[in-house]
């Protein structure tokens, strides 16, 4: 057994001297840490050469503590995860440094040793529970597998401990979940199954990576209470690796901020999310949409893209992208600086920064008043949606076993956009919110119920081969890299539309493209390149700028923002907001994520199992009265402020919504439920002046009593 | 710009420059199929004999000077026959693949693309020609009339069309899952449009990997049918039928049936290699063989 | 009288064999190959050689050839004809069973040739007995036929191959489960496998069959025949493939035994069909086949080269005529005085999967080049190929086995009304026919061989076809197999025949 | 499961009767007929009427057609007009042979050729995966027919070790009949081994770098209970749907490999009907080939539903 450090081992002998050279005395001594990574180099090799995905990495993690390991794609956090695991594939390699578990250095021992490890003292839940379970074995059976092999019970004893665990991750019925096959299963239930398969062998490190991000939030905010609960009640250490900075807030006492395969800070989670000290965590706190932030402000966002090293840094690595950066950053490598705490930032500037904010970008502009009012979007719509219903996979087979009612995607939906008017779609998957979406652009044909563009049924238009309608309405997608066709340069994929639009003049069409291309900020040169070299955030620009090739009027953004790192998504989204503003587009803003569709809606409706629960002016949806869903919804948000880490949330069952039914949508899931009522008939649409509507068969005066879920918004809306 | 964006390969750079990026299994198909292309093109110039011409006195001969692969029963020179036949029996794949192509892609289009009663229709037609086996179909396409070798060529393309239906039909729905296809709908693309300069590049790769292993399949599958006497006619000597031909004689002289068996051999392990080899030229993401 | 006789022989046996009844039941199978499936076991429906080694086995007719080619008595153990050669009368044998059990009556035989004479049955026969003008039955046994015409080879006409006495009773399953009467027994039909025969304990020949068991074993392939043979899986390959002979020769353990027959391949040109009309173009393509080199090239040198259906074996045989050595030059001189100074191009048809006549075409094609005739060989399925190449096309390869007689082998062919000539090259000349009319008649073997050996040359005048040769029918076996004697009809006659 | 194993069967059942159709229509079509098959050189016109009227052939197709599929629903497959005897046994005969020779191969192949496929993947890039794919490409390249020719050549002629034609039937003893099979089965095994092999080595390496299997890793499973419990029984799902397949396809007859070994099997039997222009006998088998052939796909998304509790539960047809 080693005894504790007296500090941070320094990363490298070269660096030592810049680090404290004396701790702080101690108090009390800190217990030895359970994980100690020092000097970690990660390195993947192929033909085309060597990607480094760690630099010389160290963190240690205390027993009974959860850390969390945060950044953005590419930064290597999965990676360092795997390393410890020794489960790294795909041509990965640790080149250095130490993983001691326990004082025992992992990679000093035989792979047998190690495979003895994992599963019994170190076990690990991963990001995707829809893959991680074998199709093909049942639930129980997979949970029993290293009781067996690990605790050497016999299978009979394993299945009495397999419902014993599951009960404890919080299932109810646990002697049909271990019978099932995990397709069987919701996301909810599947993580579970995974997290109870972790705890089976009393582990003393979990490795959590990205345990809830495939998960719908109202899940999400289940699943991180249980594993908070757990950490709790079983003394456990965690590795919880994350991009969300607010789950980590909630759960990880520490975190380390990973940048470019290098450690740039860690310390107290409090701390480093509320005071960060390196540029690069600065950067990224600011860049987060707030559900609380003054909606006009752009967003302060990171210029540039992320790192990739190829071998040891030679400079500051954030430097290409930071903008207090000077010729000392660019010219070497930063050292860890390290302070008695257990705090350390690899920025020799930090001090000196204290206190500095990330800077905004150039004072935005004052967003235009957002023409969305009641009474002007009421006196001219752009769109007009009335009583909308899709059902999808109805089948009128002559066989009648095949013969299909169909399942209900939208139910009897209603709503208007008003012209340079922003709409939200809120919901979960299966919401429906990706169909309305559709249906909106006549790429998918209402079941029942029409949807007017401009006045004019645009369904019938192009089914009548017009099309000259539907160029006015555009798509952004969620994908940047599917929507671009790959065997296209970016200028021939955005000609298209030009040609499309009778504009026959080859040079004229190339200015626009280029005018374009400048408008969403990208060089005019990038329309010679194809999609697969352009990097995410700018194969979006691309999108966003085609979309508008046509001259559009309209715009469904389709989980636009959603696959982007935060610092790109800010971004994306304050290009989104100067094209609203100056060419007076009106969007569908479709996402699962709140606190950006409150950055930039004027009006937001909430979905849940093809119906609108609640729909109103941003403002009023966020503050009480809510409809009992969408208090859930928002209640489970993770946010970055402390003081919201002991709030009451509301958490609902993983139940699965089950649409279509008379009654309301919610009511199988409702926490609020008030009886068979809510099963039976459809709710009644509450509705107040300000365009604020909710469908719920409690009365409004009964929802406006419950308490703000935002307390910081309180008050009426501001507009 | 940090190097996160892959390098650029400049359409200038030409072929050569890219060579050694080649895949090895592509380089080494391509010197396999080199001297029996030649052979196509050029073979009865090449060879030392006329393929038909008969020499009682040297019948059934071993391999030697006068004759490197020795003779058949009608003393006709094997090495000659073999390099004249490369034409027949690779003609006999490419074309017929060809044919698969020719008329599959366009039913695949459809059928992906249009869907509803038209494309239904189209797949059960295919499911019904699928129903035979291959070479049950070759025979019975060409049991209607006297064999010939163009027969044989349509029967075999007939055989994989719907295969290559199929296939088209799949990449083809994948590639309508697509955004780029729903955003060139969105654009007000026609039909025509979307199927030719949308998809249609898009579905070739996997095409050219497909049909390069389908001429190894229509050159056995010829290869097999001439061998029950249903493609080439006597006197030509496509190897199947120089193959099935020599199968009497296969304990004197061994060396009728091996020579053309060893070109045979050598042409699909070209052709396979020259496959994988474009697979992983066209895909760079792609790991395992299929 | 005779059935005690009988059951004394089978109580007999039965003591001897007891005590070593296994190892002669397993020395007493012959295990023997044909070369291709056979499509049926009724006798009056066979067409191929490997069928009628299925007849001869189970079936006898009334009389039989022998292996010198003259005719036998068989069920008939003597007959008798009118002067004028147009009333003939058959004495069946007495006490002769079927396997059926039932003896054999003269109302059988009536049974046998009327539906031989029926169309529908389909028999090839058929042309054969259309010369009959009534039979009946005179008694059990006796059989008494009344001919249209005169006709000295009535008799012979009973050796023929679909000619097999069947009994009445049962014809409507002869083709699956055929009653005969000859030295086995049918057992099983495996359709492309193999069929089972056993030993008849009641064949009326004493002594005979010696083999307790035949098993005839489908295998198509030559080289697996041949395989087979050496490795003792089989004890003798009908036909043996002509590629193969000189293995088995060189095999110790086996042999072969061979016997020349007037089997024979042709070249068939329509002489109603252009360019073959024109006598000089069939004369022209006549020369330029040298038929040394076909017989070496078709058939490796077993068989002779001839003039017609007649084999240089026979007595009748024209020795006079000189056999073509191939003379391009004088066919091209011929084609030229046809009109075609630059020859021709035509297709010539081979029947798929008779690798002989295959190697003919291919032979055929090779000669004619330098002739200036280009010939495109075409395989045909033999279906197609009777239905509609024989008898329709211009050019093509045909061949037929031989007949019992030279009558039967000759008249058919080259008679302007034989049913052979319509159906091939509709050859028509007037002074052939009186030579053929005339010859059926003679009434002695001196003017039946001027007659005939006037036909040779007229045949070799006109040209109708060519026929390059007669082909020895080969077989190759064990040498444990003993008695064995090939057959100049290709029968395979196993009375005699026994093995170690 | 059940709905949709009775959609399969309807859709079966819908394919069988446009084949049945089809296969009636293109034998029609053939040249040559069989009356004058039947009645051989010496036939004159009206004997080929007889026949032919005798045989029902002079009747509308139509009532052709009519009369065939009744007595095919009837379970009457007709008679052979050339052999005179009803089809049905004779076609059970050769389907019972191509069944065995099916079964056989098949054993061979699944065992080998997944134990092949299996090791290549996981000793992927190694000299074994190499070695194995060199093999599976000589497997590949060479046509059956060429692999029989030098087998019969090898053990036949040279060696005289194992017959080179023919079948013999079980009742001979057990070695007359193993050893007639061992080369039709080693040339089979030779042409569809390679295939499964390397559909195996593919499918298990996607399987490989699923995230279960990196899960059962997490656990600490030794490779050997990830390999053989997790990762192969869900790489085995493409390999079994191509085994269902092969395995109709030999039932419906390999022509040539029962050509070159004389194998008594549906193909030679097709060969012969063709030959023969039996046009009953070439109808059925053709269906009754086809039908076996239909039935193996079935049985392999069957097989491969059965297997895949994915779609085993709450399955549907599509």
């Amino acid at each position: 057994m080693m005894t504790a450090p007296q500090a941070r081992p320094a990363a490298s002998p070269a660096v030592a001297g810049a680090s404290a050279p004396e701790p702080a005395p101690l108090l009390a001594p800190l217990p030895a840490p359970l994980l100690d990574v020092r000097g970690l180099t990660i390195s993947y090799g192929n033909a085309r050469g060597t990607l480094r995905a760690a630099s010389d990495v160290g963190f240690a993690i205390r027993p009974g503590e959860v850390m969390g390991l945060v950044g953005e794609s590419g930064s290597g956090k999965s990676t360092i995860a795997m390393a410890i695991l020794d489960l790294l594939g795909g041509g990965g390699r640790v080149e250095s440094g130490e993983i001691l578990f326990d004082g025992t250095d992992l990679r000093k021992l035989p792979a047998s040793e190690r495979r003895a490890l994992r599963g019994d003292r170190i076990a690990a839940v991963f990001q995707d529970p829809f893959t991680s379970l074998n199709p093909a074995l049942t639930v129980g059976r997979q949970i029993a597998e290293p009781l067996i092999r690990h605790k050497g019970l016999s299978p009979r004893q394993a299945a009495v401990r397999v419902e014993e665990l599951l009960a404890e991750v919080g299932i109810r019925d646990p002697r049909r979940v271990a019978a099932a096959y995990p397709h069987e299963l919701s996301g909810g239930m599947q993580q579970r199954a995974l997290i109870a398969t972790a705890l089976g062998c009393e582990p003393k490190l979990l490795i959590l990576d990205e345990p809830t991000t495939a998960l719908d939030v109202t899940v999400e905010a289940r699943i991180i209470e249980l594993l908070a609960k757990l950490c709790d009640s079983h003394k456990l250490s965690a590795l919880f690796v994350s991009h969300n900075l607010g789950i980590v807030n909630r759960i990880c006492q520490t975190v380390t901020v990973l940048y470019g395969g290098v450690v740039v800070e860690t310390g107290a989670t409090g701390r480093v999310l509320s005071r960060p000290a390196h540029p690069y965590s600065k950067g990224l706190v600011a860049a987060l949409p707030r559900i609380t932030a003054d909606r006009r402000h752009r967003l302060p966002s990171i210029p540039g893209t992320v790192a990739k090293l190829s071998g040891p840094p030679a400079a500051c690595v954030f430097a290409p992208r930071c903008p207090f950066a000077d010729e000392t950053c660019r010219s070497r490598p930063q050292a860890m600086l390290t302070d008695g705490d257990g705090d350390g930032v690899r920025c020799w500037k930090a001090d000196a920064l204290s206190g500095t904010p990330w800077p905004d970008e150039a004072a935005a502009p004052p967003r235009r008043p957002p023409t969305g009012t009641a009474a002007e979007t009421r006196s001219a719509p752009l769109v007009e949606v009335d009583h909308l219903r899709k059902i999808y996979g109805a089948s009128r087979s002559i066989l009648p076993w095949l013969r299909r009612a169909g399942t209900v995607a939208v139910e009897d939906v209603s709503f208007t956009i008003g012209r340079g008017e922003v709409v939200g779609v809120v919901g979960e998957s299966g919401s429906g919110k990706s169909t309305i979406g559709r249906a909106l652009l006549a790429l998918t044909e209402p079941s029942a119920g029409t949807v007017l563009f401009d006045g004019a049924d645009l369904t019938q238009q192009v089914k009548r081969g017009d099309q000259t309608l539907r160029r006015r309405a555009q798509l952004v997608f969620q994908n940047s890299a599917a929507s671009l066709n790959p065997r296209k340069t970016v200028g021939a994929a955005m000609d298209r539309p030009l040609v499309l639009a009778g504009r026959e003049d080859a040079e004229e069409r190339r200015r626009t493209v280029a005018g374009l291309l400048t408008r969403v900020g990208l060089p005019a040169a990038y329309a010679d390149r194809y999609p697969h070299e352009l990097s995410g955030g700018e194969r979006q620009r691309v999108n966003i700028a085609r979309a508008l090739a046509t001259d559009p009027d309209f715009v469904v953004c389709d989980e636009a923002v959603s696959a982007l790192d935060v610092s790109v998504q800010a971004n994306i989204l304050n290009l989104l907001a100067e094209l609203r503003d100056e060419m007076g587009l009106s969007y569908l803003f479709i996402t699962h994520d709140i606190a950006v569709v409150s950055h930039i809606a004027d009006r937001v409706l909430v979905v849940y199992g093809g119906t609108i629960c609640e729909e109103g002016p941003i403002g009023r949806v966020l503050r009480p009265p809510y409809h009992p869903y969408t208090e859930a919804l928002l209640s489970a948000v993770p946010r970055l402020a402390e003081d919201r880490k002991e709030a009451p949330r509301i958490l609902l069952e993983d139940a699965a919504a089950a649409p279509g039914g008379r009654g309301c949508a919610f009511a199988a899931r409702c926490p609020r439920k008030l009886g068979t009522v809510c099963d039976e008939q459809a709710p009644p649409v509450h509705e107040t002046a300000d365009g604020h509507r909710i469908a719920c068969h409690i009365p409004l005066a009964t929802l406006a009593e419950r308490a703000a879920v935002f307390p910081e918004l309180a008050g009426d809306a501001p507009h | 710009m940090t190097d996160a964006t892959p390098a650029r390969q400049a359409p200038s750079r030409g072929l050569l420059a890219r060579l050694p990026a080649l895949p090895v299994s592509l380089v080494i198909g391509v010197l396999l199929l080199a001297p029996l292309a030649v052979a196509a093109v050029a073979g009865s110039w090449l060879a030392p004999y006329p393929y038909d011409e008969m020499n009682i006195m040297s019948r059934l001969q071993p391999p030697g000077a006068d004759f490197w692969f020795g003779t058949d029963e009608f003393g006709r020179d094997v090495f000659s026959r073999t390099l004249v036949g490369t034409g027949s029996s690779l003609v006999m794949g490419v074309a017929a693949t060809a044919l698969s192509l020719l008329a599959g892609v366009p039913l695949g289009l459809v059928a992906g693309y249009k869907g509803g009663r038209a494309g239904e229709a189209i797949m059960r037609a295919m499911d019904v020609l699928m129903s035979f086996p291959p070479i049950l179909l070759g025979i019975l396409v060409l049991a209607v009339t006297p064999p010939a070798q163009w027969k044989a060529i349509v029967a075999i393309g007939i055989v994989y069309v719907p295969q290559v239906v199929r296939l088209t039909r799949a990449i083809t729905l994948e590639l309508m899952q697509e955004e780029f296809i729903t955003a060139a709908r969105l654009r007000g693309e026609s039909a025509a449009y979307i199927l030719f300069h949308e998809i249609l590049p898009n579905i070739w790769p996997p095409l050219a990997v497909e049909a390069s292993l389908r001429v190894v399949f229509a050159i056995l599958l010829g290869a097999s049918l001439s061998f029950i006497g249903m493609g080439a006619q006597p006197p030509s000597s496509d190897w199947g039928l120089m193959i099935s031909e020599a199968r009497p004689f296969v304990e004197q002289a061994p060396w009728i049936a091996l020579c053309p068996g060893f070109a045979l051999a050598t042409a699909v392990i070209g052709i396979n290699l020259l496959g994988d080899g474009l697979r992983s030229l066209l895909d760079p993401r792609n790991t395992g063989a299929h | 009288m005779m059935m005690r006789r009988l059951v004394a022989r089978a109580m007999l046996s039965a003591i001897l064999l007891s005590g070593t009844a296994l190892s002669v039941q397993a020395a007493g199978t012959l295990k023997v190959s044909v070369d291709s499936n056979l499509n049926t076991l009724d006798p009056a429906k066979m067409k191929g050689g490997q069928e009628y080694v299925a007849a001869y086995l189970i079936f006898n007719g009334l009389t039989v050839i022998s292996h010198d080619m003259t005719v036998k008595p068989d069920l008939a153990e003597r007959w008798e004809r009118s002067d004028d050669l147009k009333t003939w009368t058959f004495h069946l044998r007495k006490g002769v069973k079927f396997h059926n059990g039932r003896e054999l009556e003269a109302e059988d035989v009536v049974a046998t040739i009327a539906r031989i004479q029926d169309k529908a049955t389909g028999s090839t026969a058929r042309v054969n007995f259309e010369i009959v003008e009534s039979m009946k039955a005179l008694d059990p046994l006796t059989v008494q036929f009344q001919l249209k015409a005169p006709y000295a080879g009535f008799a012979e006409l009973f050796g023929e191959r679909q000619a097999r006495i069947v009994p009445r009773d049962a014809v409507d399953t002869l083709a699956s489960k055929p009653v005969g009467t000859g030295p086995f027994e049918f057992v099983s039909f495996a359709p492309g496998d193999r069929i089972v025969l056993k030993r008849n304990p009641n064949y009326f020949e004493p002594g005979l069959p010696k083999l307790d068991e035949v098993i005839v074993r489908i295998l198509p392939e030559s080289s697996a025949q041949v395989a087979a043979l050496t490795t003792g899986e089989l004890d003798l390959v009908w036909n043996l493939p002509l590629e193969a002979i000189d293995n088995v020769k060189a095999d110790p353990k086996l042999k072969i035994d061979s016997v020349p027959t007037s089997t024979w391949d042709g070249v068939i040109m329509n002489n109603t069909v252009k360019p073959f009309d024109d006598p000089r173009v069939r004369k022209a393509v006549a020369m330029a086949l040298d038929k040394q080199a076909i017989t070496q090239i078709a058939l490796f040198g077993n068989g002779t080269p001839t003039h017609s259906p007649i084999p240089p074996s026979h007595p009748y045989y024209n020795k006079d005529l000189k056999i073509a050595k191939g003379d391009p030059a004088g066919a091209k001189k011929l084609l030229a005085e046809a009109g075609y100074p630059n020859g021709f191009e035509v297709t010539l048809h081979t029947p798929a999967g008779r690798a002989t006549r295959e190697r003919l075409g291919l032979a055929v094609r090779e000669l004619l080049k330098p002739a200036g005739i280009t010939v495109n060989v075409q395989r045909v399925p033999f279906d197609v190929f009777l239905k509609d190449i024989e008898g329709k096309a211009g050019f093509y390869i045909d061949g037929f086995f031989s007949r019992p007689t030279i009558d039967t082998s000759v008249y058919p062919w080259y008679h302007s009304r034989g049913s052979w000539n319509t159906a091939l090259w509709s050859y028509s000349n007037p002074k052939m026919d009186t030579l053929l009319d005339g010859a059926r008649q003679a009434k002695s073997e001196d003017e039946a061989k001027a007659l005939y050996t006037q036909v040779q040359a007229l045949a070799v005048e006109d040209s109708p076809g060519v026929i390059p040769y007669v082909i020895n029918h080969i077989n190759g076996m064990s040498a444990k197999v003993h008695g064995f004697h090939s057959h100049p009809m290709m029968f395979l006659d196993l009375r005699d025949v026994s093995i170690d | 499961m059940l709905a949709y194993t009775l959609t399969r069967l309807v859709y079966l059942a819908l394919v069988l009767a446009v084949m049945s159709v089809l296969v009636f229509l293109v034998t029609q079509a053939m040249p040559g007929d069989v009356a004058s098959m039947i009645a051989g050189q010496f036939a004159s016109k009206e004997v080929v009427d007889a026949i032919a009227v005798k045989l029902g052939l002079d009747q509308p197709l139509i009532v052709q057609y009519g009369r065939w599929a009744a007595g095919i629903l009837r379970g009457d497959l007709g008679r052979s007009l050339v052999l005179e005897q009803p089809i049905a046994p004779i076609l059970m005969e050769a389907l019972g042979r191509s069944l065995v020779l099916a079964v056989v191969a098949l054993a061979v192949v699944a065992v080998v050729g997944i134990a092949l496929g299996v090791l290549a993947a996981v000793r992927r890039g190694k000299l074994t995966d190499q070695l194995v794919s060199g093999v599976s490409y000589l497997g590949i390249a060479v046509p059956d027919f060429f692999w029989a020719i030098v087998l019969v050549l090898v053990f036949g002629s040279y060696l005289k070790l194992l017959p080179t034609g023919g079948y013999a039937p079980i009742a001979d003893g057990f070695l007359p009949w193993a050893s007639h099979l061992v080369l039709p089965v080693v040339t089979l095994v030779l042409m569809l081994l390679a295939r499964i092999a390397r559909l195996t080595r593919s499918s298990m390496i996607d399987v490989l770098q699923t995230n279960y299997v990196k899960f059962a890793r997490a656990k600490g499973m030794p490779e050997s209970v990830v390999i053989l419990r997790h990762a192969l029984k869900n790489a085995l799902l493409p390999t079994i749907t191509v085994l269902a397949i092969d395995f109709g396809l030999i039932l419906g007859g390999v022509v040539v490999i029962e050509t070159i070994f004389s194998y008594p099997g549906m193909g030679r039997l097709l060969l012969f009907a063709i030959q023969r222009h039996d046009l009953p006998l070439i109808q059925a088998t053709i269906l009754i080939v086809s039908a076996a052939y239909c039935l193996a796909n079935l049985t392999a998304d069957l097989l491969y539903a059965f297997v895949n509790p994915k779609i085993r539960h709450g399955m549907r047809a599509s």
